[in-house]
């Protein structure tokens, strides 16, 4: 089915049961419940879940398949958003015309850092594409100012001409009168679910730009990068041109991440210059080695932890562990929150930076290694059971680790 | 001509920050392969090195002053630090004044330490690691270092002194003809730059000169052969870890007095230090040193107003306009070897 | 007229005179060996070939046309195959991805951008791969992971890679450097078996005295950048320039 | 079914007591609501979005002290505070219209995607009414205007950029903050007795929209006075070494330095300016002065005894002798062992503001809570008889004018109070156009209904 084998289609079904689940999953805990504090089923997460899984699918298109570690990725996503509540001011508050010019603007803009940065390899490719990336932010925080009103992020102010609102157009991001940040509520028990619009909307695009890359992994041009990566003067001396194949790739990465600064804007019309800073474009190659390069799920995975992190622990205040740890006694309960202070709310840094090190440091794959580590412990106890027949697997001939999963 | 004189001043003490902070992390990437992402987390520390050095320095008991009182109407309670009872304020107070000299005492051995231990304990299960694990883990700790003296020392500058002796500039100006005031140079500034020479000059010679620095210049040079002669080079790599540490560390001690510290100069540091680097040429310690100072020269000349008033932000972005033009012309920057991490 | 056709080429390094006045015919479906003792330039004067060292002057002609100035893989579309001293494979890939990736350059040139067909769809070229690894016996092993193959087999898979590009002309750059004697005689056989059953021109680069009277046509010896004598084999062994220039390191 | 714009929680959170809304087994619930995040149970949540990492940590650090000290003294523990002494008696420390207010908090990073993500989580997931905090302008504006689309009340913290209220002023925001028109209308008469009106200023300005706008104002009040205007330039945000923007200053015959900093770049500018021996200087025949517009006292802690005689203002500062300034530090100072800063105060006193006003509108709907704060006047809160101007939703009161004190005794007192400027002297008119002139409006106050 869509042009893919019968365990990639499976695969790509689970992906989309799991996107589009996303906003009851994400809300394991009633409400009211002293772990709600974990619950992450709230439209602003869960767009971000998805927008940021776009970016690191993108970004893993180039520096998974091919090897080349930009570090300048976020000026896409900048160009990405700029575009798009520019195209708010101009235009009109529908998402459309902004993310198709995004996508545009930035393989443009790709294409031009691409061209360039792609010289050279290796670090010196990684520091031209970091060089880029901090002067268009740089240069948007302060002395482009007028294009992108700096520091405040560029918005919509009521004197912009937006030639195509209507009388009863509404007044913020929609995709043809469907609201972006209007959701759908229910309640089942004591569990509240939110349907967003915004998020469906997104999650939409995320499982295309999955199935994108699902597709181009399994193509020849997907094979071409791997091998890039692999041995480049065998690539040459095979009679192929590794340039334009590494510059279709970056250019591709880019247009994700584009797209990716598009849906961020479009869920809510304000763009930052800090989009830009090379900050960003760490947290994106943080996402997709922390969630495994070069593997399709691991991205995505990279991206929903990182930015669980961010908006989850940071939360957790004294105030909130004071309530966890109530039932203890007095004494013991102010020691363990002590103890537990230093490392949530604003110490969440610091939780994520050991978590770094220790994925990098236990799983060199990721966390998708992980799971691989874990479903095979899980297999081995079935085969156990299923008698000798299936120990045999070990002896084989080590077949290579399939890109995808 | 006194306009670009008195930048060229300027340039050289920025210059000689980057330089030292390349230095150590050439040092680092040259001897073990290693990118070293918590290199900056060094140069911050051995900046708090020098904040707990006048903390140390400066501890107190106290001591009620009933003739004044605090913000919330009691008696004033006025701390009065050890040192100043113990040797007289006079005497006491020169001591803490002194507290960023007298940091070094500190921070050798205690970058040293640290040091060894980062090597010891994580950086030698990297050696084999792609260049990406190596970046993620040691950001990682950087993460770690700053979130750690964050929750020490607090999120907002720390002023820390240099000793009055050198407060206030001198005028190089009125040495030179020109008129008074026209090219002022704080005496600071002047002591961090003969102390990185000290240090730069320092490191290449124990390289040069002594048996252990030509071990590990062969080594540098080809790892395998080195280990094939039968000399345990791993120790000596990480007595260069160490090495390398300590050079960031005073670096950061020496430059409080110009930069209040705070946790997260590490980051500020570590981009910058990495298009130096990578200017210079990846691996080149000569290489590292001379973009070090270009950059910070060509840096100060772009915050001309002359200059901005043609290219308004060039000053922003200077820095990473001479980055790409050094690499698309000279491909493995400055002074690079073949060859090294172009993969 | 043969097919490569190396005339006058001259190549400096400084003041060193790598190449001097070097002029080189190879005959098409023959295998032409270029011997010579260590630093006689016979790297050099293949990297000119190649496209990856250009020469100070003089000309290199194949198949009718310049290869001067053209990138390594515009020389290789138009015909000749390289293979490295060590084995250049793609490692991370699958034995059969590997041999693939020569099929896709062969059809579809430098560069194509099939981002949204699928290699499993592409039945022809993996077809013509299979058979490609089923000619050199390594059909059992295309599910493996190409750097997890012995050293033999990575030499073997190199030249499938090769081979199935169907190229006018294979550059082999001392196939068996480094070999223990079972696995040179084994290329050895793999080299006469595609030489029997193919029509392919050869060019080789050796030091290896037997394997290059095994499977000759033509020799030319270089020494000091020029070359000394060109002729068949058998005339080669005995001749006295060459044994002056092989003087104590007859078999390398 | 509901249809929300923004998310609303129909249940409570109340610890770890799972209450009615466990027990019914309702599927679909449906209870329509007036305004977005009306509170049904008997708590109400504030979100307070302050800097929690980043350069401002410590800052948001002492505003979060404050807000939290400010639920506690609205829901009735602790000695009261400010509530003492406020002059509108409509809070009684029983919470806000018998409800409890609990609080959750948020992290801006100081950058305004963290902050907006912040925000919104706060909005969607706690249910938050009100939102309050921040330490930088940037941020404000950014949630400011996330604030007016979600349909609740943004009660600012420290913003001192023009555009705030300015251009872009919105509905749903308050301020209660001064700004850099107001600093520079106090500082400029104290400027003119200290160093008369034969100066030449030399501006060093943060390249961002805070820095243009106050850098904007200070020149327009120092150019009444018949101060030249040398230079101004353009510093990039987080240079750390200012080394190359402040040699040439000496030689352009300026004798005044004006720094538009704040945070980190103001200490590291200032104690470079100083090293330099800038104020060791003569020119012109005068001794050379350094003036840093906006003060706040974690920066003067930090720029150390480098402040000494500079001058600056401020909102507020916890040495004044009113009543309301001393109930608030003896407040703060218990719990906290130190005096608040200016940014805890006015983080302290929005608080205060927001619950008092859903007091006397009677709802907690953002349109009845805008409505009873424009033109509300009040005192007691340690700034003199202050006015929340309907037009543009910005306090008019007293404004600081400080100086680095010479002997400070104690980490706290390195600023001493020079003058109270009257709030008369920092008035403008809504259009003025440095504040957006004509064009700048409120919009329509949103209740996300």
């Amino acid at each position: 089915m869509f042009g893919l084998s019968s365990k990639d289609t499976r695969f790509l079904l689970i992906v989309v049961f799991l996107t589009l689940a996303t906003p009851i999953l994400l809300q394991p805990f009633p409400e009211g419940s002293s772990l709600a504090q974990f619950n992450a089923g709230y439209p602003d997460l869960m767009q971000k879940f998805a927008i940021f899984g776009i970016f690191a699918i993108g970004f893993n298109i180039l520096f998974g398949l091919t090897g080349y570690l930009s570090f300048g990725h976020a000026a896409f996503l900048g160009v990405g958003s700029y575009t798009v509540v520019w195209m708010y001011k101009l235009l009109g508050y529908n998402v459309l015309p902004g993310l198709v010019l995004a996508v545009i603007v930035s393989a443009l803009f790709a294409l031009l850092i691409g061209f360039i940065s792609l010289r050279r390899s290796g670090i010196y490719f990684s520091i031209l594409t970091l060089a880029f990336a901090q002067m268009s932010y740089n240069l948007a925080y302060s002395v482009l100012t007028p294009i992108t009103n700096g520091e405040t992020g560029l918005q919509v102010y009521s004197n912009d001409p937006q030639i195509l609102m209507g009388e009863n157009s509404p007044t913020s991001p929609h995709l043809f009168g469907i609201v972006m940040r209007e959701s759908t509520q229910f309640e089942v028990g004591g569990w509240l679910f939110t349907l967003n619009n915004g998020y469906y909307f997104c999650a939409v695009i995320a499982i295309l730009a999955f199935y994108l890359s699902l597709r181009i992994f399994r193509s020849p041009f997907g094979m071409m990068l791997r091998a890039i990566k692999t041995n480049q003067t065998r690539m040459n001396y095979t009679g192929l041109n590794s340039r334009p194949y590494t510059l279709a790739a970056f250019v591709i990465s880019g247009m994700y991440a584009g797209l990716a600064g598009g849906l961020l804007a479009a869920m809510d019309p304000l763009a930052g210059a800090e989009r830009m800073q090379w900050t960003a474009s760490g947290e994106v190659v943080l996402m997709t080695i922390l969630g495994g390069a070069g593997t399709l799920m691991g991205p995505v995975l990279g991206a929903g932890f990182i930015k669980y992190f961010e908006n989850i622990f940071s939360k957790i205040n004294d105030g909130v562990l004071h309530a966890w740890f109530a039932f203890l006694p007095d004494g013991l309960e102010d020691l363990v929150v002590a103890l537990i202070h230093p490392f949530v709310g604003k110490g969440w840094h610091l939780t994520l930076g050991i978590l770094f090190m220790l994925v990098v440091i236990f799983l060199p794959g990721g966390l998708v290694e992980g799971g691989q580590r874990i479903a095979r412990l899980f297999r081995s106890k079935k085969t156990k059971t299923a008698g000798p027949g299936g120990r045999n697997r070990d002896h084989q001939p080590k077949p290579a680790p399939h890109v995808a999963e | 001509m006194d306009a670009i004189l008195l930048q060229i001043l300027n340039g050289l003490d920025k210059g000689s920050a980057y330089a030292l902070i390349a230095l150590g992390l050439t040092l680092i990437f040259g001897t073990l392969g290693v990118v070293n992402f918590a290199h900056g987390a060094l140069f911050m520390i051995g900046a708090f090195c020098a904040v707990t050095m006048q903390r140390i320095l400066g501890l107190s008991f106290s001591q009620v002053d009933p003739t004044k009182t605090d913000f919330l109407g009691n008696p004033l309670k006025v701390q009065v630090p050890y040192v100043e009872s113990w040797f007289g304020p006079e005497v006491g107070g020169a001591i803490i004044d002194w507290s960023v000299p007298i940091a070094i005492v500190m921070a050798i051995p205690v970058m040293i330490a640290l040091g060894f231990a980062m090597e010891r304990g994580l950086i030698k299960h990297f050696y084999k690691r792609p260049h990406a694990d190596q970046i993620l883990v040691t950001f990682g700790l950087a993460i770690v270092l700053q979130e750690i003296v964050k929750y020490f020392f607090g999120a907002n500058p720390i002023q820390t002194g240099a000793p009055d002796m050198f407060a206030g500039s001198f005028d190089f100006g009125v040495l030179m003809g020109f008129d008074p005031n026209v090219i002022i140079y704080p005496y600071w500034r002047m002591v961090y730059f003969l102390f990185a020479l000290v240090i730069i000059g320092g490191v290449f010679a124990f390289l040069q000169f002594t048996t252990f620095g030509m071990v590990v210049r062969a080594g540098m040079a080809d790892r395998e052969t080195v280990g094939l002669l039968g000399i345990d080079i791993d120790r000596r790599f990480t007595i260069m870890f160490g090495l390398a540490a300590a050079v960031a560390g005073l670096a950061g001690v020496m430059y409080t007095p110009i930069l209040s510290p705070n946790y997260h100069m590490g980051m500020d540091f570590l981009v910058l230090s990495f298009v130096v680097v990578v200017v210079g040429g990846m691996g080149s310690l000569p290489g590292a040193v001379l973009a070090g100072f270009l950059l910070g020269i060509l840096q100060s000349f772009a915050s001309m107003n002359e200059i901005k008033s043609i290219i308004p932000g060039i000053d922003q972005v200077i820095i990473y306009l001479i980055a790409i033009v050094i690499l698309l012309t000279r491909p493995r920057g400055l002074m690079g070897r073949k060859g090294v991490m172009e993969d | 007229m043969g097919i490569l056709e190396v005339k006058g080429v001259n190549k400096r390094f400084g003041g060193l005179q790598a190449l001097g006045d070097v002029n080189l015919s190879v005959a098409e479906n023959t295998v032409h060996a270029i011997i010579g003792p260590n630093g006689a330039g016979k790297s050099t004067l293949l990297n000119c070939l190649v496209g990856k060292l250009i020469p100070d002057t003089g000309s290199v002609m194949f198949d009718g046309q310049s290869v001067l100035g053209r990138k390594p893989h515009e020389i290789n579309q138009m015909g000749i195959s390289r293979v490295f001293q060590t084995p250049e494979i793609f490692g991370d890939l699958t034995v059969l991805e590997n041999v693939l990736i020569p099929c896709f350059a062969k059809r579809d040139g430098a560069f194509r951008m099939h981002a949204f067909e699928t290699v499993a769809h592409e039945r022809d070229i993996v077809a013509k791969a299979t058979q490609m690894l089923d000619d050199v016996n390594m059909a059992d092993k295309k599910d493996m992971h190409a750097a997890s193959l012995s050293r033999g087999d990575k030499r073997r898979l190199e030249m499938a890679m090769c081979l199935v590009q169907e190229p006018k002309l294979l550059l082999l750059d001392e196939p068996t450097a480094g070999m223990a004697r079972a696995d040179t005689n084994n290329t050895i056989d793999l080299l006469r078996e595609i030489k029997e059953k193919r029509d392919i021109t050869m060019a080789i680069i050796e030091h290896d005295m037997h394997v290059v009277f095994s499977l000759a046509d033509r020799i030319t010896v270089l020494a000091q950048g020029t070359p000394l004598v060109e002729d068949i084999p058998e005339k080669i062994k005995g001749h006295p320039k060459v044994q002056e220039a092989y003087l104590g390191q007859a078999h390398g | 079914m509901t249809n929300s714009t923004f998310t609303r929680r129909g249940v409570l959170k109340t610890g770890a007591v799972t209450g009615a809304g466990l027990a019914l087994p309702t599927i679909f619930t449906s209870s329509a609501s007036a305004f977005t995040n009306e509170p049904t149970g008997n708590t109400v949540t504030f979100g307070f979005n302050v800097p929690q990492t980043g350069p401002y940590a410590e800052e948001g650090l002492d505003e979060l002290r404050a807000q939290e000290l400010a639920v506690e003294h609205i829901n009735g523990i602790g000695d009261g505070g400010m509530l003492n002494t406020f002059t509108s008696k409509a809070l009684d420390g029983t919470g806000i219209l018998g409800k409890k207010v609990q609080f959750v908090t948020g992290d801006t990073q100081t950058k305004s995607d963290a902050a907006r993500a912040a925000a919104k989580s706060m909005i969607e997931k706690d249910g938050v009414v009100m939102i309050n905090g921040g330490s930088s302008s940037g941020v404000a504006v950014a949630v400011q205007s996330l604030c007016q689309e979600a349909g609740i009340i943004f009660m600012a913290g420290l913003t001192h950029s023009n555009d705030t209220t300015g251009k872009d002023r919105k509905a749903n925001g308050f301020r209660h903050f001064f700004n850099a028109y107001m600093s520079g209308a106090a500082l400029a008469p104290v400027l003119e007795k200290a160093y008369g009106t034969e100066r030449r200023a030399y501006h060093l300005t943060a390249d961002y929209t805070w820095g243009y706008t106050q850098q904007e104002s200070i020149q327009s009040f120092t150019e009444a006075l018949g101060w030249q205007t040398v230079n101004n330039v353009l510093t990039p945000v987080g240079a750390g070494d200012f080394s190359s923007y402040i040699a040439p200053v000496l030689n352009s015959g300026a004798d005044v330095l004006i720094l538009n900093h704040y945070g980190g770049d103001m200490v590291n500018s200032l104690t470079q300016a100083v090293q330099f021996g800038l104020r060791d200087k003569q020119v012109n025949g005068k001794n050379f002065e350094i003036v840093v517009p906006l003060y706040s006292e974690l920066m003067a802690e930090g720029a150390g005894e480098n402040i000494k005689g500079v001058f600056g203002s401020m909102n507020w500062n916890w040495q004044l002798q009113d009543a309301g300034t001393k109930a608030f530090v003896q407040s703060f100072g218990q719990k906290y062992g130190r005096p608040p800063s200016n940014s805890a105060h006015t983080c302290y006193v929005q608080t205060l503001l927001y619950a008092d006003a859903v007091a006397r509108a009677g709802s907690f709907n953002p349109c009845a809570v805008a409505e009873a704060l424009e033109g509300f006047e009040f005192d007691g809160m340690g700034n003199g008889p202050t006015l929340y101007r309907a037009e543009d939703h910005q306090c008019f009161k007293d404004v600081l004018v400080m100086k680095g004190a010479e002997n400070p005794t104690t980490p706290f007192d390195t600023l001493e109070v020079v003058e109270i400027t009257p709030r008369a002297q920092v008035e403008y008119a809504p259009n003025h156009p440095m504040f957006g002139g004509d064009e700048a409006s409120l919009g329509q106050c949103n209740s996300g209904a």
